[in-house]
Parts: structure tokens; sequence; C-alpha cells
């Protein structure tokens, strides 16, 4: 673990009040996820990754924008770990040192139509733009 | 005034290389009440304790110190050298100038004074010390074993075979317990009521043992030795002295909807019934709720058709008293409620079962005659999934429990077995967090689930399972080894619950002032060392009751529960600790602090008449049962008076030692 | 030997602790004075830790003095009081760990009982750093010492009981 | 019993979702509440600030539930998503002393605000404050022999330890409803995964892919139709182009047509 690694995992712990520590490894989050097939890591997988502190491969998985935010693995963590927490915590470390978001502002009128509800467009800007 | 003698202990250099032990022994002549002291290098040593116990008796001392080791070492042995020697033994006092003097400190000029000052407080002490009597108390010889289950009913016959009477009260209408719903037992596979049913039926015939089924303890008191007990007897509406339990009145029984618990409401039974067939007693009871007579006050057909007229509407509930030596908790368990757990669709579809139901479905005089089928459709199933770990090792106390149930990898091993023997074409799968098999045979019997008959385990867990429109169920899983979601479409899904403590412990607990851990379960006295035996003298434990566990775990428990048991009742007399509360009478003005604070139920009151100052008048009194008191002391702080007190531990007695301790 | 002020590391402390405390004993030291404290062990657990404690040799001021008491529970707040009265300078209160009590609930009562006491105590004047509750378990020698060499500190700092203490009761 | 609240009505409702929030005050009315809508109130965010480091963006939510608590009133929304943003925020700051020492620091109210105010979903209010049985009396259309699914969703019920909406695996709150305006509620067990929210924007193929699953067990439990209260989840079943599409509707439609309400608040 580098020590930018090591700042990073502790922010991360920070951003998300989660003890990776309590993690047994049951899979329950992975397969609560409707997502899974979209993650390169899997939610059961960041528990030990941050333990680890393998937090660059982390930063630059797909998981941490592909996650809905559904708290489906939130809700069903038998050890409260809470890993959409942890996706959460990471993915805000990395707009945070990217300094920028995801999906560019630009891109966004193209993929709107009428129907389009602001919460969907608020929702983008603050899970994706610092 | 006493007369004390002070002895001061070199421990060869240990006290002697940072304590001028001469100095001591000095300093203690100047003491009130001091009529010896001395020094000497072993006072432990049979010439130590021979000085002491001719000093004793050369110089008629009323009281001795002992300035050496730790009272927690050696005060049993010089307590026991002063009443060889004639001198009450609780006149003897211990300066601990070893441990927290000599040990501490590196240098004589400090050790010194503070083993004079440490002497000095023991003087003090001892000077207000009074003679105490252990006291004696009678121990009924008889057993009392709450709970029928096969803790409670190898408890029992342990004991009784030692010739001892034992009394079984069991809630339900038969003994038996969890392990008569069970089919087969691991790892050998013995069918569980081959193994049971002789042992039930023996503690049926044992001369030594009466049985109180459908019945429940309604209030405990007394204390070790000399507890008396009150049980309710649920009114069955039929005689059990009677009753030749032919069974007509069940078949003649024409309200036939009751949920039968016994098998976990997968069906249904009659008004009056048996639990099950092997039930004992073999007398039926009456389910009022069910029942059409106590419904509308019509049919009576069983009574009509019963031919020994054992039937009786009118019946009581009745309440018998009873004395008993021993207690023994064997209230077993049950599974967690499974409602929570919606996302396994347990609410939504019959053929999502508890591991206990699939049991029951397994099992030849379950509700499907042992055929495994679908409870919907009665179907037999062709794909399985079973579902490990529900409800245990779960932080979230809404649901789920923090323990490992410690039984459920050994029973979805056997009953994926016993349902691969007889329907080879079922596809059983197993999602597991992991997989324990400690026990003896138990990694060999859950390895040939997996390699003898195919069993396909899946390292993972069950996100959500969805009835579908064919009458399967879709659920979704992951393989964490694969690193792939796992899809089955099954025919039937099993979960394997938690177990937790039967919730009736709590009622219990309070009643036998037990303490019990955050899941319910009794706490043992020492879980090491004393394992079966509660903190409250003459409880003990036998079974699920204190912890999760298989039958050969539970069998062995009762077995050393019993022994305790038998331990106890073979001793006509219990000596009693002497170090225990008492109350100034004149003092107390009946307020009951003291029993509010009282961990052990020791302190009652009684109307007494009390001369205050030439007047007598009646009051209220508290009044300390020395067998239940176990000398904490806590009474004696929070009376508002000063009436309560401790013997060996007086407020006098402390208040001298704050008073002399700082003493330079 | 010369007493550096600045010394404040725990065997500093002691040394300095036991110096002053020689010089008391021997009337040597104008002014100088060492803290005077009682401390109340449990005999289940706390008591078994100060055993403990010197086991290992641990080492704790000469002036903290140890009495016995079966439990917590049994500690009236009127031997605290007469403790200052008598002219400690600080009073320790050692029980069993919350759920280990050996007659289940004393240190519970224990705990309560003493946070009144103590603000109490504080609003009469004795701060409330002259007062502690300690959970200290029979395994726990080595936090036996160091809580004791801590509370030592920590009076000292306070410095001497002029409020409570009763000239008269002086010995 | 008083039944005036604070209303927060959101965003959406005030553009892409009119209906939900015209349908809700008109409702309130016939049924006796009073819905009383903030003044100057802010969009709430969307999604509930995730950083716990950061204060900023919750403060638009400390200001509303501020402004209820100033008034003496509990809060009511009806959006899911300003539910769930309002609720976790107000528990923040009745729980996490640094969130509620530096929001208030930022905030500089006339009074500390530290969790006081009670938020409600319009649905608890019918079920609590105004009764399902009061609906059932008032209802003039029932809508007998319409066999609707519940669809929950994500926002609602999760994490139900903060939300303590209902059972989060097998919730029943909208069936209970559906039943008293006269419905055949239909229970389906994908009524609580997720419809892809967000996503829809960047990977509306994949939303779809979600929803299809949902509408699919919807049709084959039996549903004719579902009702939601999230207007996000409204958008993404609604831009569902499959096999097994069901009409969607905002619970508060269904109720106004079961009272007889029309746009205009007039009883029909």
């Amino acid at each position: 673990m580098t020590k930018e690694e090591a700042n990073i995992r502790e922010e991360v712990l920070l951003i998300s009040g989660c003890d990776v520590s309590r993690c047994m490894k049951c899979g329950k989050c992975s397969a609560s996820c409707p997502a899974y097939d979209e993650f390169d890591i899997k939610p059961h997988q960041f528990a030990s990754y941050i333990a680890r502190g393998d937090m660059n491969a982390l930063m630059q998985s797909k998981t941490i924008w592909n996650c809905l935010g559904c708290f489906a693995c939130v809700e069903r963590c038998p050890r409260d770990v809470r890993p959409g927490r942890l996706i959460d915590g990471v993915r805000q470390a990395a707009m945070r040192r990217r300094g920028g978001s995801h999906l560019q502002p630009e891109d966004i009128p193209s993929r709107i139509d009428p129907d389009t509800p602001q919460q969907l467009l608020m929702s983008v800007l603050r899970r994706e733009r610092k | 005034m006493q007369r004390i003698g002070v002895f001061v202990c070199h421990c060869g250099s240990n006290i002697a290389a940072t304590v001028d032990v001469a100095a001591v022994a000095e300093a203690a002549k100047n003491q009130p009440g001091v009529v010896f002291a001395t020094d000497y290098t072993y006072m432990c040593s049979e010439n130590g304790q021979n000085l002491i116990a001719d000093t004793i008796r050369e110089y008629g001392l009323t009281a001795v110190v002992v300035c050496s080791c730790s009272p927690r070492m050696h005060e049993a042995t010089f307590r026991k050298v002063a009443q060889k020697a004639g001198l009450n033994p609780y006149m003897v006092e211990i300066a601990n100038i070893r441990e927290q003097c000599s040990w501490v400190h590196k240098d004589k000029e400090i050790g010194t004074p503070k083993a004079i000052s440490l002497m000095k407080t023991a003087v003090a002490k001892v000077n207000l010390n009074v003679p105490l009597q252990e006291g004696e108390s009678a121990v009924t010889k008889r057993a009392l074993i709450i709970g029928g289950g096969i803790a409670g009913i190898q408890t029992a016959l342990d004991i009784a075979d030692a010739g001892y009477k034992v009394d079984i009260v069991e809630k339900s209408p038969s003994i038996g317990g969890r392990m008569s719903q069970l089919d087969k037992t691991f790892p050998t596979l013995d069918c569980s009521s081959c193994i049971l049913t002789p042992k039930m039926t023996e503690v049926a015939q044992h001369e030594n043992i009466t049985l109180y089924t459908y019945s429940e303890v309604e209030n405990v008191s007394g204390f070790v030795g000399d507890f008396t007990v009150e049980i309710r007897r649920k009114a069955r509406y039929v005689h059990e002295d009677i009753c030749t339990g032919c069974g007509l009145c069940m078949t003649k029984c024409p309200s036939k909807k009751a949920k039968n618990e016994f098998n976990r409401g997968l069906n249904t039974r009659t008004a009056i019934y048996t639990p099950f067939a092997q039930a004992i007693p073999n007398v039926p009871v009456i389910d009022t709720e069910a029942c059409i007579h106590f419904r509308t006050g019509k049919c009576g057909l069983c009574a009509k058709n019963c031919a020994v007229q054992a039937i009786d509407y009118e019946q009581k509930d009745e309440i018998i008293t009873q004395k008993y030596g021993a207690i023994v908790v064997a209230t077993g368990f049950d599974l967690i409620d499974l409602k929570p757990f919606g996302e396994y669709a347990y609410n939504l579809s019959p053929d999502v079962v508890s591991s206990l139901e699939l049991e029951r479905i397994l099992n030849a005089a379950g509700p499907t005659s042992g055929h495994l089928q679908r409870m919907s459709d009665h179907r037999q199933p062709k794909e399985m999934v079973f579902i490990q770990c529900v409800g245990s090792r779960c932080e979230d106390d809404r649901r789920g429990k923090p323990y490992c149930s410690k039984i459920c990898c050994m029973y979805t091993a056997k009953q994926a077995m016993l349902i691969k023997d007889h329907y080879p074409d079922v596809n059983i799968h197993v999602f597991y967090i992991d997989v324990r098999t400690p026990g003896k045979a138990f990694d060999e019997f859950y390895r040939r689930a997996v390699e003898d008959y195919g069993v396909d385990y899946i390292k993972g867990q069950v996100g959500k399972v969805t009835p579908q429109a064919d009458g399967t169920l879709l659920v979704h899983g992951v393989d964490l080894l694969d690193q792939k979601v796992v899809e089955i479409n099954a025919d039937m899904v099993v979960l394997a619950a938690a177990v937790e403590p039967n919730p009736d412990i709590r009622k219990l607990a309070t009643m036998l002032t037990l303490s019990i851990d955050n899941n319910n379960f009794l706490n043992e006295a020492h879980p090491k060392l004393r394992p079966v035996e509660a903190a409250t003298a003459g409880v003990f434990m036998s079974g699920v009751v204190q912890g999760p566990r298989d039958i050969p775990e539970t069998v062995a428990q009762a077995g050393a529960a019993a022994i305790k048991v038998v331990g106890l009742l073979a001793k006509d007399k219990l000596k009693t600790n002497p170090c225990v509360a008492y109350v100034d009478e004149l003092y107390c003005n009946g307020c009951s602090a003291c029993q509010n604070v009282c961990p052990y139920g020791a302190i009652s009151y009684t109307q007494k008449e009390i001369r205050d100052h030439g007047v007598r008048e009646m009051r209220r009194v508290a009044q300390v049962n020395p067998a239940l008191c176990k000398g904490c002391g806590a009474c004696s702080v929070a009376c508002p008076s000063g009436a309560m007190n401790l013997k060996g531990f007086s407020n006098r007695q402390i208040m001298a030692e704050v008073d002399t301790i700082l003493c330079q | 030997m010369s007493v550096n002020e600045n010394m404040t590391s725990p065997e500093a402390v002691l040394e300095r602790e036991n110096l002053a405390y020689l010089g008391d004993a021997k009337g040597e030291n104008e002014g100088e004075w060492t803290p005077k404290i009682v401390a109340f062990c449990c005999n289940w657990c706390s008591y078994a830790g100060a055993d403990l404690a010197g086991n290992n040799r641990a080492s704790y001021p000469a002036q903290i003095r140890i009495i016995r008491v079966p439990c917590s529970g049994r500690v009236n707040p009127l031997f605290i009081l007469r403790a200052f009265q008598k002219g400690a300078d600080g009073v320790i209160l050692c029980g069993c760990h919350p759920g280990d009590c050996h007659y289940m609930t004393g240190n519970y009562y224990t705990r309560r009982r003493m946070a009144l006491l103590f603000s109490m105590l504080d609003y009469l004047g004795i701060e409330k750093g002259r007062t502690r509750v300690e959970w200290v378990s029979a395994s726990e020698g080595a936090k036996f010492a160091s809580t004791m060499n801590e509370f030592a500190q920590k009076i000292r700092s306070l410095g001497r009981n002029v409020r409570l203490e009763d000239i008269r009761c002086r010995n | 019993m008083d039944l005036t609240y604070s209303y927060f009505p959101g965003c959406t409702l005030k553009t892409k979702a009119r209906d939900l929030d015209v349908y809700t005050r008109k409702t309130a009315a016939a049924l006796g509440a009073d819905l009383v809508e903030i003044e100057n109130w802010q969009c709430c965010g969307g999604v509930y600030p995730l950083g716990s480091d950061e204060v900023g963006n919750k403060l638009s939510s400390v200001r509303a539930l501020n402004d209820a608590k100033e008034h003496g009133r509990d809060l009511v929304t009806v959006c899911s998503g300003c539910f769930h943003v309002l609720k976790r925020v107000n528990d923040d700051m009745k729980n996490v002393p640094d969130i509620r020492d530096r929001a208030n620091r930022y905030a500089q109210l006339a009074e500390p605000y530290q969790g006081e105010t009670r938020v409600l979903h319009y649905l608890e209010v019918l079920r609590d404050a105004v009764g399902f049985d009061t609906i059932r009396k008032k209802t003039l259309h029932p809508l007998t022999g319409h066999r609707i699914g519940a669809y929950y969703g994500c926002l609602l019920l999760r994490p139900s330890a903060i939300l303590e909406f209902d059972d989060p695996e097998d919730p029943s709150v909208i069936e209970e409803f559906l039943e008293a305006v006269g419905a055949t509620p239909v229970k389906y067990q994908m009524r609580n995964e997720c419809c892809g929210g967000y996503r829809s924007l960047e990977e509306p193929a994949f939303t779809n892919r979600l929803v299809g699953k949902i509408f699919a067990d919807a049709k084959a439990s039996g549903c004719q139709e579902l009702v939601t209260a999230c207007p996000l989840c409204f958008y993404n079943l609604q831009k569902y182009d499959g096999p097994d599409k069901l009409r969607v509707r905002y619970i508060s439609e269904v109720l106004a047509q079961a009272l007889g309400i029309d746009e205009r608040g007039e009883v029909r």
C-alpha cells in the first residue's frame, strides 16, 4: 500500500463511517446487488480491498460509477459493514481527486427527454460531480 | 478488649528483603489489644502454624493478625489453624504485606512504614471482629427439572437412577421436546424417535420420576437445598388417571381445523389431541379455542364416546406446591421468527420452509407421511435450495442473532443425504458462508454429502427468492468463488433458521434470579470451570438453554448437571457463608430499599414487635435469609437508616480501617 | 538524588512520590508532600488485580492504601467522606468490569451511586479528579498499577485536600 | 386531531410530477388535512449526501426541517426521494453531533436545530392521522376489481434502521392503502427491488432490463397496474418498452380517483 493509498483508505473509512473488519465474507451484498454483472469489483470484495489497502484498483473500478445506490446491500448486510457506503466513499474520494465528475455537463442534454424528472438530474449531479 | 497476637511472616526473603519484619512486630506491640507479636520465616509452614496455634493457647488470644501474603492465598490456612487451636476462625485478619507492599516497593525505608500501617489497619479491624458461625441448612432430597426435552429427560433419568426423587415440569402436553420432531440424527443417522422413545418410556415408568406435563412453573421461593415451587397444572379436561389412551375421542372429534403445532403448522389436528402418536403421557388435551363444546356449548362427542368417562369439561387449573433441593433448567429452544426475512419469500410461498418444517416433512409420522413434497401442490420437488445461516451470525438484532447456531451445517448435510437416499433424482444446492463441522466424524459426514451424494455446495448467499408463475421459486444468489450470479429455478427452498432460547426463559430467570446474556441464553457460574451451574446456588442448566449445541453434547451436559445435583442432594446439611447481611431491627423502617437491590432475593419483611425506648409496637422490619445471602453488602449501602450491616465487613470495621490506613 | 520537577514518565513520577514519602516519613522535607490515597478494591476482581500487580512486581506509590471489600457495591459513601475527613487527598474505587460482577449487579449500583456522590462532592469543592471509579479485573495487574500511578499523578496536580480534611482527625 | 402539516413538495413535483403534487394537495384537503407549503424551500438534492464529512449539501434539508420546527408542525412530503433525504438528514441532526454542530454553524438559525421535527411520508399521514378506515368511508368510487401492485422501490424503505417506514423486505402500507380504496392489492416479490434509479441517464438499456424483471414478476403475480410514490421510479417504469409493461400511476392519483376528486379539487 502506497502512502497515497493509505490516505485514500483513511478518507474512505471516514466518509463511509464503516468498519471493514466486521465483514465475514458471506456474499449477501453481492447476492442482493441488482447491478452485480455491471461491476468489475464486486460488492463483497470492497471490504477486503479496503482492508488490504488496494485503493488504486477500487478508484479505477467501473463499480463506483455503476452502483445504483439502492441500499439493498446496506439493508441486508448481517454484519453492518454496509458495502454500498464503502462504494459511495470510494466514489467521493475519486471525484475529489479528479476534481471533477464522471459524466460531463455537456453530455447531459443529449441524454434527456421531455419527461426526464429533475430528481434524476439532481441525483446524477449530486452523485457524480464534485 | 481483645487479646490479639500479631504474626509477621518473612516469606523467606520475599517480604523480609523490603520490609523490616522485626520492626513491624515491634511496632505491633504498642497497638491497642496486642498482647503478643513476633516474626517468623514461614508462617504458613508447619512450624509457623504451630507457632500461631501454641501462642493462641498459651496467651489465651481472642484474635489473630497475620502479616503475610494476600488473604486470597492463605486466609483459609490461618483460619483453620485458629480453629484447631480453639479460636473462632473468623477472628483472624490478614495484613497483605507481600503482594501489596514488599513486592510493590524496592526500598525497606518505604516498605517498612507501609507494612506497619497495614498491620495497624488489620489490628484496628480485628479489634471489632466478632466470632461468626457457619450456618447449616437442611437439604430436601428431591430435584425439579424444568423442561421435558432430551436435556431434561436425560438429567432426570441420571438423577433418578442415583436414587433421588425427580419431578419434570413440561409446558406442552407431552415430553420429548424438539428431538421428538426430528426425523434422523447426525452423524450416524439413527432414527430420532427410535432412540428417544425408549427414554421417554423409561421416564414414565421410573419409580423415582414424577411427570407434570401441560404444566408450568408459577413461582419459586427458597434457596439451595430448600426451594418451594408452585406448579400450575393446566386443565387438560381429560383425567390423566382415568384415560386409557385409546384415542377414540380424537377420531370422533369433528373440529379438525386447529393448527398442528407439532408439525409446525404444516397441517391441522383435532381439538382434542395428543401432539404425536408416541406422546408421554398418552393422554389427550382439549384445545379450548378450537373445541366446539367450549365455543358453543354443543357437541360433546368426545365425552359421549369415552368409555371410561375420562373427559371433564369442568376441570380447572390446579396449583401444586412442592419442595426441592435442586432445580435444573432445561427449557430448550425454538427457531427464530422467519417473517422479517421477506427476501426469501417465506411469507409469500408455502414452498419456502424452515429446516424444522422440512424435518417434519421428512418424518414418516409427519404431515406428508414422510413423502418429500411441496406444501403448495404436493408435487415432489426436483430442484431444492438450502440457505444456511438465516439469522445466524447476524448483527442486525431486528431479525437475527450474532452467534453461530452450531447445528445447522450438520443437519443440512443430513437432510440433503436423507433426501438423496430416497429421491436420487433431486438436485440439491446449498448456499453457505462457512461449513462448520467440528465434532467426531462430523467433517467426514459433510464430505460424504459432497463426494458420495453430489450435493452442490455453493460458497455464497441468496439475495432474493421470487415465486414464478409456473410455481417454481427463482433463487437469485452469487457464487463467490466463481464470482458469478447463480439463478436456480427451485421447487423448494429450505431456510436453516437460527436457534434461539425458548422465550419463557426470561420469566423463569427472574423467578430463579438467574443471569442471562444478551441473547437470552443462561449464564454459567463460570464459563469454563462451572459450566452447568448457575450463579444462584442450587440451580443448574442443561441443553440449549445455555447455548447452541447438538444432541450428544446435550446428553453429556445433562449427565454433568445430574451429577452436580446428586452431589448436592447427597448432603444432609449445607454449610452457609457466615459473612452475610444482618439487620438491626431497631433502626429498620421497613422501606424496602435493601430488598430492591438484593440480587438474590435474600431479604423479606415481617411484622415484628419492637421495643424502642420502652415503647412496644408492631413494625415492618427486614429479615435476611442467611442461606440465600451471598454477602455482597449492597443492602448495607442502600439502607437509609443504617440498619443493614454485613458480618465480617461491618460499617464499623471498614470505618476503623479507613481511620487507620493513612497513618504513617 | 535531586528531584527534577519536569519528570513525567511513570518511573520518574513513582520515584518522586517515593522520595517524597521517604522525606515525609523521616520528617525531613519541609513543605514537601505526598498525596495520600485510599483505594477500595472488591475482593473478586480488583483486589486480585492488585495482588497480580504485586506478583508482577509492578510499582505504584506507597501512599496508595488498599481496603478490601467484598464488592464495590459495599462501599458506603460515608466511607469515602470519612477518608477525606481523615486526610486522604484522593479516593479510588475499583470493581469488576460491567457484566462481570461476582454478585451480578453490585458494580452497576456503584457506578450510579458514585456518579451522584462525586458530582455532589464536586459541588462542595472536592474536585472530580480526586474521586474515581475504575474497573480492574483479576487479570489486569498492569492496569491496576498504571491506574494507581496515573491517579497519584492526578492528585499531585490537584494538590493537598484542604476542604474536607478535619485537622482534629490528624493522626 | 390537528391535521396541519408543513409540506415539502420537492423539485420534480413542481414540474414533471405535477400529478403527484396536485392530487396530494387535493386529496389531503378532502380528507381534512392541511398541507402548508414551506416558503422558499430549496431542493433536497435528490440523493442523500454521501460524504459524512460534507455538510453544505445537507443545509437545504436542515432549513426545511427547521422551518417545520419553528411552526411546530410535522414535515410531510410525498416524493420518495425527498422523504429519504429529509429523514436521513434529520437523523444526522439528531444523532451525529459532528454534523449537527457544523450544520448549525453554517445555518445560523435563531436556535440550533437538533432533529426535533418529525418527517412523515404522505402515506404515513393517511395511515396514522387520517386513517385508512376514514378513506374507506370517504371512497365514492371504489376501485373494485382492480388488481393493483405496489411498487415501493428503494428510497422509501432503505436503510430501514433510519427510515423506519415499513418492513424493508415485506412492506405492506401501500397494499393496505389500496385495500382501503377498494382495489385488490397484489403482493409480488420484486416490489422492493431497484428500478435502476439514476443510472437511466447513462445506461437506459440497463435500467430497462431491471424494470423488465419487475414488470415480469408483477404481471406473473397477477397485477394489472402498478402504483408508486417516486417520480424517478415512475419515469423509469414509464420508459420501459417491453412485453410485460403495465400501466403506472402515482398513489395520489389513485386516491383522488377513489375519492372522486378532479384536478381542480372538485368532487365529482
